[in-house]
């Protein structure tokens, strides 16, 4: 497959392995975080940490949509879906995500709720015409990415004057996740000594989204590709800036990303939705700005407002460490949940419920280990 | 996050339409977030839209780069 | 007998009653397709003469939608999944029995078409379809046709494959590339709007078997990777045998379309069913013999060892990627589904 | 593994998935209810050593709504359809497997119960259930569970039952009352209203069989007259062994409680399904000695010479009724519906 | 059973066929007309003509509503099943009958339509009930035995104000029909003696209804019960009147036949209904006042009124003899369809419709000797 | 046409309902087209229906008709 591939030669990786051990100062830690669950996902499919220096250690991030996504927010989907009326839609990896009870989308359908799987938003359309007496409801998560199709969606039904269909609008913003790691709670240091930004992201929002955090927080960034060989080169970069002390923006996937990103897409975004001043994030907490409404000019389409949804307040497991480990403070093992109960079947915090997930991955790649340990 | 992966376009199939390829498996795809696609095009196809054309002069700059730090190591 | 209206006609409650349009869909469509002396007979049951041996008995039912998909349909899917269930201990299949469950309102042509097509897989198999039974559910009540399979063949003398034999230092061998009927599937679903040359790998392989157990009857297992696919299906052997296993990825054949397709949805290929495909699990001595003898013949032609048993407590599938690391190989809970992120 | 919530808990697609959600299907619901060393094994296939003779082969779905009923539920009329289709050729049946198709949605409970008799129908009977498989489709396109069950047996040296056997002369036995089963399906359906102490007269009759062959191995056949009822079944046989048939109506024992049925839905006992009932064809000679022997066991308490096989090349079964007419049983189209006129 | 065991005493009826064996004048032939399919039902059931003697033979009239339905009717249900709304709901004996090309309402339900077999009207209220947004309509058949339930339907669908139910009515009068059969064509003479009259049917109009015929066509009328016993005794009657030179109505059920019937029901019948001035019978053809229509104050339930309903021609095979066999001029066998092509399986005409029909009834208790004959 | 059979109205459930049996078979019914039933009546049941009640009395008579007429034959 074309550009992709020439991405995932083994010999030329273990090449680039070499090179970053020779880089890596062994008097020195770099604590790297990959933001992007996408990233945590390459990280463990193609078996990376293998090949790197123990003192560069991989930070797994928040950058996974269904994690973070908060517990109440699928409950409010959960009860359209039991709307006779509502079709609720949404894409595959939101289907099995655990909300509260044992409850979940699967679940659901299980037991009777109209629920259909999206590959793409559009499908969303011919859902609405096929049935006119029905309400469809689009589930929407995702980050910037996953933003613009939804912009198109709503673009679309405007245009065809479909009044059936609605959004339930989940969209959040990264930069503003990023912000809120590298912003210390009381009490803590900031645990990360800089970022693999996003590739596809970047595809929209731009390198130039990521400059604050350099200047502000003093924090290299390097934008990486989701293959094997972008992200070995792109820690290099980190590597090779920190040791060089620099706090710079660089472009790894520079064949998709350009300073700006997709203005047309921007712009589309910007006509149809505004921030929310504030949005909770499963395992951050609240942070402020950080996601996405439909603006009141297209309030016909929010779900939000077409239903009475209930906010029941979402309970946290009290031991749950996902603020820590997503700020990389702890490590996923330093919670005591951890495996037992927490597992990647019965996920108790953000970080467990999909293989993106920090916990998740660790529990997967450690396991032998972990298993290991508690037999002794 | 963001799953989205290079496809060819190898037809434009009405306005903000094209038909994809990605190792002999085809979609139509939505391209109206892009402007001036041509066939032979690489975009970065995710959840049904193309977000970014490729660039392929940039991709072969950074495979030029990868393998000259690879030869370093030989 | 009035005709069967094999162009326009449909199922209807009757031809599941008991009745006259039973006795005519069965002599009209089943006895005339599967054509054999023991359907023709008309009884309850079929009375086998077998050669001596220990008898493999299977049974499976098919759902699979849609019916029909490149490379086969659910009838000729249903005859090869029972095969290969008996296959897999190195039996010879005799017999085969089909329960149908159809939706009242089906069309009959279609019928004929999946019929026709579990004839000429029993055909090509030499294995005769020898009993049946049809069930017809409301409308409503079913999805079109539902197939059950159960099948019996003889073990030759001397063999005794099962899936608890499994022992550190064996290799681990499979016939072919991965994930084709899965992929297949998918991009014959609609909604998803895919178009792929990807046709499923479903196929007999009970020859195949037949000349790996005579060949080399020290085998110790088989295992047809289907449902789950090849991870789950190595999980199923390690748990049975109390091992843990140790593959290599760049050793798993996986043909470039289905690759594609596993990177537009965020799938992994070696969750995907097989249908035509097995594992084979044999002491190291003996390996390279069997690989060979699988890639002499048509459906082992792609067969390659993929890994060794390991002793290991925990019974985990690990997998070496091509980069060198390794990766937990773990099961999943079901069927993966297609992914944004 | 975590533990299946069989109070609450509801199929869900990836029970039929592969993966680890129906491995713990099988091993906490299936395998432990039916606990037998074949299904222990974990195998996609039952190994067994059967005693020497032919194998007799049979196969049915089950689809019966509602699930459960007064004297028995979908489960235990799975077990005893299988086992009653190996037992009219006089085999004792020795194995099961047994096919679940499950609806999404399904309650585990339920499930959970049906598997409760399942694993007791094939205690009493002593016939293991020794392999099996499970699909899950989509909420909507199944009916909760449907069963497929098929089974092996072996038949005694010497005997040979087939339906074609009949001869001119021979007696036509039956073991008990018609229209139980049948009758008490549409008392249980809720919206004809209908309450009736009716029990389905499912049983295994292979014991009976048993009794039967051995000491009367002149038999010329057996059949359970389960859908389509008495009637049909004595059109399949007259039409295979191209004889007709004389029935006497005052032979043939029916319930009081069917009967009524019957006569409020206008229809006739003689085409409702029965699943524990069986006919037997002997010469003239032998038909004293088998109904003594049928009689003397439950299964045959009720059990009656009912008529003699007649040369007739239009192959009639006729009923010589109450008051000396002849009536045609002819074949019906399906089961009868019940009727206003 | 009580009130049924007892006049199914074998031993009576043949004591019963002696005496009548005893009346019957040798010298003449008694040719009795059973009108309504139940008799016809009953005396193939039990077998009595072997009973009777050769010159006392029973004709069977059109009385089983299901076959003189006109094909048309149907084809109009038929049509309102496919209509995406509609639930169409009725007897089990209607499911079965073919329409045209192959069609019949089981098939219809095969192919997709919403339709249901009712035991009593009322399921259809709860079926209105239970399906606010569809359309439910009752297609009712039947003789006056079968009018007052529809009546009471349409009566209690007024009273709870249900307003997605309406009734597609067929129901059909049975002493125009007799009036039909008794009136000669031309060329013809009146080819019966003398009828057995329905009992069912008289439960609800009373015995008085049949007194026309004895006074206008001198034949005598006898209502008789069901039970092999009651036809027994009824064609002695009918014997011993002819012997006599008397037509009078002579009610032997009298356990449940008085000579007014049901005045309430009738009463019912009356408000809902109104006669139709003329209504087709498959097989005797367009008969004068012998069906009834809902009354235009209760037009709301009329599925004629509700729907728009094509009335497409029907036409019957033209080699068809039902309406000779119908009154009694010509016995099925001498119709040159019957047995090929016409069968119960590929019913070509009214009488072959239903197993009660003349020509089914004669199919199936005289094929053996027919199939001898057909391989001469 | 017209199956209806005898049936004994067992209890009265309802204004117009009442609970029949038949030879053990029980259903609830329609009486509203009849006045005056009691518990141990019979009535002639259709479709859900009671159309007629029963008159012993003249069943009786019927029978002894019956009765006698086979008398004249033994
Ligand atoms: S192990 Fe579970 S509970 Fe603990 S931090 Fe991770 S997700 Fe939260
Ligand atoms: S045999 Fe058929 S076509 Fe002839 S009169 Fe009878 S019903 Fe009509
Ligand atoms: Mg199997
Ligand atoms: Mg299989
Ligand atoms: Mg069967
Ligand atoms: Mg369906
Ligand atoms: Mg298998
Ligand atoms: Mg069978
Ligand atoms: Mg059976
Ligand atoms: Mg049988
Ligand atoms: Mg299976
Ligand atoms: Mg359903």
């Amino acid at each position: 497959m074309k550009y992709v591939d020439v991405f995932r030669d083994a010999e030329l990786a273990h090449q680039l392995a070499r090179h970053i051990h020779q880089q890596a100062d062994p008097g020195r830690h770099y604590r790297l975080m990959e933001f992007c669950g996408g990233h945590t996902h390459a990280v463990f499919r193609y078996g990376l940490p293998a090949l790197l220096p123990d003192n560069v250690e991989l930070v797994h991030g928040p950058g996974c949509p269904v994690c973070v996504l908060p517990v109440v927010r699928l409950e409010q989907a959960l009860e359209l879906s039991r709307l006779p009326e509502v079709i609720l839609c949404s894409y595959g990896d939101m289907l099995r995500v655990p909300a509260g009870k044992g409850q979940s989308l699967l679940k659901a359908r299980a037991d009777g709720a109209d629920i259909r799987m999206l590959y793409s938003p559009l499908e969303a359309l011919t859902l609405a015409q096929q049935h006119p007496e029905r309400q469809v409801v689009f589930f929407a998560i995702g980050f910037e990415t996953t933003t613009p199709p939804t912009a198109v969606l709503i673009q679309r039904a405007d245009e065809m004057g479909i009044s059936n269909l609605s959004v339930l609008c989940n969209h959040v913003l990264t930069p503003a996740a990023m912000h809120a790691i590298l912003t210390p709670r009381e009490g803590e240091a900031t645990a990360i000594d800089g970022f693999i930004g996003p590739a596809h992201v970047s595809t929209v929002i731009g390198s130039e989204a990521y400059a604050p955090f350099p200047r502000q927080f003093g924090k290299p960034v390097v934008i990486a590709g989701f293959e094997p060989l972008d992200l070995l080169q792109a820690i290099s970069m980190l590597v090779g800036q920190l040791n060089r002390h620099e706090a710079r923006v660089e472009n790894q996937f520079s064949r998709a990303v350009t300073p700006d990103g997709n203005p047309k897409a921007r712009v589309l975004v910007e006509r149809m939705f505004e921030r929310r001043s504030s949005f909770e994030w499963r395992g951050l907490g609240e942070v402020p700005a950080s996601a996405l409404k439909i603006r009141p000019e297209y309030a016909r389409y929010d779900a939000e407002q077409r239903f009475e949804l209930s906010a029941p307040r979402a309970r946290e497991h009290p031991a749950c460490e996902c603020p820590a480990v997503l700020r990389g403070q702890k490590r996923p093992d330093q919670c005591r949940l951890f495996g037992t109960p927490c597992t990647p079947d019965n996920p108790l915090g953000a970080c467990m419920v999909s293989s993106e997930g920090a916990c998740a991955a660790w529990y997967r790649y450690n396991r032998g280990r972990i298993a290991m340990q508690e037999r002794e | 996050m963001c799953l989205a992966v290079p496809v060819e376009v190898v037809a434009l199939t009405g306005p903000g339409r094209a038909l994809a390829d990605m190792g002999g498996v085809r979609r139509e795809i939505d391209v109206s977030l892009l402007d001036g696609l041509e066939v032979g095009d690489f975009v970065i196809l995710h959840v049904g839209f193309a977000l970014q054309k490729l660039d392929r002069v940039e991709a072969e700059k950074t495979l030029a780069i990868l393998q000259q730090m690879a030869a370093q190591q030989q | 007998m009035s005709r069967l209206d094999l162009t326009n006609g449909k199922v209807e409650m009757a031809h599941g009653g008991g009745g006259r349009a039973m006795a005519q869909l069965i002599s009209q469509l089943f006895a005339r397709a599967f054509d054999n002396e023991w359907l023709a007979q008309g009884n309850d049951q079929a009375q086998l003469s077998l050669p001596a041996g220990r008898l493999a008995f299977a049974s499976d039912s098919h759902v699979v939608s849609p019916l029909f998909f490149p490379g086969g349909d659910i009838g000729s899917l249903a005859v090869h999944g029972t095969l290969n269930d008996l296959a897999m201990c190195g039996a010879r299949p005799h017999a085969l029995s089909v329960g149908f469950i159809l939706e009242e309102g089906f069309a009959l042509a279609e019928l004929a078409r999946i019929v026709e097509s579990m004839a000429q897989a029993s055909r090509e198999a030499n294995v005769p379809i020898v009993t049946g039974d049809t069930k017809v559910v409301e409308r409503g009540k079913g999805d079109g046709v539902f197939i059950n399979t159960s099948g019996v063949g003889i073990v030759p003398e001397g063999l005794d494959l099962s899936g608890d034999r499994a022992r550190p230092g064996d290799c681990i061998l499979l016939s072919g590339s991965v994930g084709d009927h899965g992929a297949c599937i998918l991009t014959q679903r609609e909604s998803l709007g895919f178009a792929a040359d990807i046709r499923s790998d479903s196929c007999a392989l009970h020859r195949l078997t037949q000349a790996m157990v005579a060949q080399v009857p020290q085998l110790r297992c088989m295992r047809d990777p289907t449902r789950g696919g090849l991870a789950n299906t190595l999980n199923e052997l390690a748990q049975q045998s109390g091992v843990g296993m140790q593959l290599e990825e760049a050793a798993i054949p996986v043909i470039q379309p289905v690759q594609a397709v596993c990177e537009l949805l965020g799938l992994d290929p070696l969750y995907l069913a097989n249908e035509g495909k097995l594992i084979a699990i044999c002491p190291p001595e003996q390996a390279p013999m069997l690989l060979d003898l699988m890639r002499a013949r048509p459906e082992g032609q792609a067969a390659a060892i993929i890994g060794t048993v390991t002793a290991d407590p925990q019974q985990f599938v690990q997998l070496r990627t091509r980069f060198g690391g390794n990766r937990l190989l773990d099961w999943l809970n079901s069927e993966p589904l297609p992914r944004i992120c």
